[in-house]
């Protein structure tokens, strides 16, 4: 139940990595036969991950992670356009990929606006177009939120972008393989996506670069990716990274309904059984598969550590801030009241999860949060 | 990467060597490698009736000297003028996109030579 | 017989990632079980790597290739050291994951210095003495050059860069695995490893971060590897780059010996059968398994072809340049002719080579050495 982290390797997946770790160990950009076999199959991949997303093989380049790929969206993108201008707009409550990337550039002469967004997660399209100056090169928003499960209005932003003729990126990494992603409709420039959400491997990523847009790379060096991203090839993740993408395109619209269908009925299930929860996010443009709940007077971790005493896995604010002793920059943005913040929990459902977890988790969730709230000092009912 | 026509012209390379007392000789350099391709030239009645090379390059340069010879044997001096470096790469069934410019090298080599036939003739 | 430019991956270094993907699947940064269980062993690596160079596990960063160690040594030394100066002292022989990187970094407000090389394509300490001035923030100087295999004397640079207080970064890719690497004899100050130059996967590598040195990352996000690279870790990548550290540890230098012998035959049959042949780089300060030699009259790429077509690797230049046009900048900074810069050829000897793969290479080559100058218009054996 904590998809939106990570989620295991298809088995199928594996397997049509594992040859490229047996055999076939040349280097993509060698001449000789061995390089040359391999090559054929980056290739394949790159139509792979371009069709998933409506785009053409040569758009795509082939990372190494979806902070990678931020990175270069943003970094790549000041380093391109700084004759034209210097300021960004973003999100409040974007990846920290994307936030403290944004930190870094500020400390470096950038400009950023971070838009807020309302309770339920949702930013306003007219203070984003409001933002909008004359030195404005990039407004960066993410697809779908790693917490909240909110999505944003793709289309709309890429509409303003276009409008003002600036470039949009926006960290696909939670969007897709769980909803349709198509960068020619949604109007976009530049799109992260991360293997080990969809199915591949950790380790490997792509972005999206749109013909055209020029780009300074993060990682300088060989000729690899046409000169946008130097470094030896990860043949095989690549490999697994191109497969996975083609499996999530199949089906891809049943399988999120079956999600949907699941976490609603988690949801139902916790507001009826337990009294004083609140769902962060918005209550219908939300990833199909993700619920964040608040569980008054609990906090987030005392409540993980209960669940997977139970083998369930979950996780409080973003696994990758679980550094950070704040709590959720989301929440916090949301203005959720900061107990609440430290007590929200996020459930994401993923391809193996069944009628059964859901059942399971109703089932040890009271029992487990009344435990915890007798415990709680906040808790009116002790009084 | 390479067709097979290119492969077999490479490994098989036609016309090889040079030609004693050649009518016209072409020598050029490739401006972008450095790779280096000279053309011997047999030629009677304006119809090139022998064709030589000698080539120092890489596999797409051998192969395009090979067939550009193969080509222009039979040939009217003024038909051979016509052949493009393009219509050399079709004959091989396409080079990579970053091997076409060592098409040039046999184009322009052939060039050279019937240039320098000319020369000859209007000289001699 | 082109191990420089990448190596088969180890049966036993697969065997120990596979774990990492079929049933460890869960992200190192999360707090639950399955988390646990896996930053448990990026830890195990970490100090397998650690141990090999002699540094503590606590001085390892996990990047994606040696091309981001590099990017990350220079510009994250760039960064978190501008207000200390900004010069840097390199060599004309670097790999392009460190001159372009350079060559960046210079259109941004860097100086750099490049050191020439001698025809043995050796740097002279005395000219890297005499180019530190109160600006130099780093030296960068590679371990072994995986063109012609010349190895720098490190422990000399190293002593250089500690008596002017400049911090010194080596690109150690050619180096580890190969020849004993100390970073506390050697003095370097970061040091560059990747894992498929040494039996680990492609994707995968690793930074020697001296404790102490301030660093701004390349990679911005989460707070994976102590702040220092984002994104999340290729477990199965970094599970297969401790082993192979450790297996490349274990007969050391039985193994480089075995190499040495092997290349020794190789070269001296080479230089008695062919006449006007050249050999590339130092006689004696070279990596025991690299042998560059330039056929002269003869284009290199036509001979990887004719090698390729008896199933013999090599190559020709560097495998990461190939895309590009020019001469290797390896041998014009050593002053090597254009002609035979253009002829001269790497074999690099791995794990896998035998003494039948080097005698098989003696017999093919000569018949193909004088087809090739029989077609050659350089040739004046044929006037
Ligand atoms: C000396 C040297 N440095 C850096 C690199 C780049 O490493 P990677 O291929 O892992 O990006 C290579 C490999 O080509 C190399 O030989
Ligand atoms: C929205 C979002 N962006 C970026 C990332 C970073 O991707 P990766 O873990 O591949 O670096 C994540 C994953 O944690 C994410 O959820
Ligand atoms: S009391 Fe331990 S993290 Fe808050
Ligand atoms: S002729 Fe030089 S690369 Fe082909």
């Amino acid at each position: 139940m904590d998809y939106n982290a990570t989620t295991p390797l298809r088995p199928e997946v594996l397997e049509a990595m594992l040859p490229f770790y047996r055999e076939h160990f040349g280097n993509p950009s060698s001449v000789h036969w061995a390089g040359r076999m391999v090559s054929g199959a980056v290739e394949k991949a790159r139509e792979q991950v371009a069709r998933l997303i409506n785009a053409s093989p040569a758009e795509i380049v082939f990372t190494s992670c979806g902070s990678e790929g931020d990175n270069l969206a943003l970094k790549g993108t000041v380093e391109a356009l700084k004759d034209k201008g210097n300021h960004i707009i973003t999100t409040a409550v974007e990846h920290p990929a994307v936030l403290n990337t944004c930190e870094f550039l500020e400390k470096n002469g950038c400009e950023v606006t971070y838009l807020p967004v309302d309770a339920e997660g949702m930013i306003d399209l007219a203070q984003l177009e409001a933002a909008i100056t004359e030195k404005t090169i990039l407004i960066s928003a993410m697809w779908g939120n790693n917490e909240t499960g909110t999505i944003f209005p793709i289309k709309e932003i890429g509409a303003i972008a276009r409008k003002y003729k600036v470039r949009f990126h926006t960290d696909a990494v939670q969007a897709v393989g769980k909803l349709p992603v198509d960068v020619q409709k949604a109007g976009v420039d530049l799109l992260v996506i991360s293997g080990h959400k969809i199915g591949a491997p950790k380790g490997v990523g792509a972005i999206y670069i749109r013909r055209g847009a020029r780009m300074v790379p993060l990682i300088h060096g060989g000729h690899q990716e046409r000169n946008r991203r130097a470094g030896t090839h990860n043949v095989a993740g690549i490999v697994g990274l191109g497969l996975a993408c083609e499996l999530a395109g199949r089906h891809l619209e049943e399988n999120a309904a079956r999600l949907k269908a699941l976490r609603d009925k988690l949801e139902r299930g916790i507001v009826e059984r337990i009294p004083e929860v609140k769902v962060n996010g918005h209550p219908t443009r939300r990833l199909p598969n993700t619920l964040n709940v608040s569980f008054a007077y609990i906090e987030g971790e005392s409540l993980l550590l209960n669940f997977d005493m139970k083998g369930v896995a979950a996780s409080s604010g973003s696994a990758c801030t679980s550094g950070s002793l704040e709590p959720s920059h989301v929440m916090g943005a949301m203005g959720v009241d900061i107990a609440l913040a430290h007590s929200s929990t996020r459930f994401s459902l993923g391809p193996d999860s069944s009628e059964e977890d859901v059942d399971y988790i109703l089932e040890i969730l009271p029992p487990i949060v009344a435990r915890l709230r007798e415990m709680s000092p906040l808790y009116p009912g002790n009084k | 990467m390479y067709t097979e026509k290119v492969m077999d012209h490479f490994s098989n390379p036609r016309n090889v060597g040079e030609i004693e007392n050649a009518d016209g000789v072409g020598e050029v350099g490739n401006a972008s490698c450095g790779d280096i391709m000279k053309i011997f030239l047999k030629v009677e009645d304006n119809i090139i009736k022998d064709v030589k090379f000698k080539t120092f390059g890489c596999g797409a340069a051998i192969a395009t000297s090979s067939m550009v010879t193969e080509m222009a044997i039979g040939k009217t001096l003024d038909e051979a003028m016509e052949l493009t470096n393009a219509a050399v790469a079709d004959a091989l069934d396409g080079l990579p996109a970053n091997k076409m410019h060592c098409s040039n090298l046999a184009a322009d080599a052939l060039h050279e030579a019937i240039k320098n036939y000319k020369e000859k003739q209007g000289a001699g």
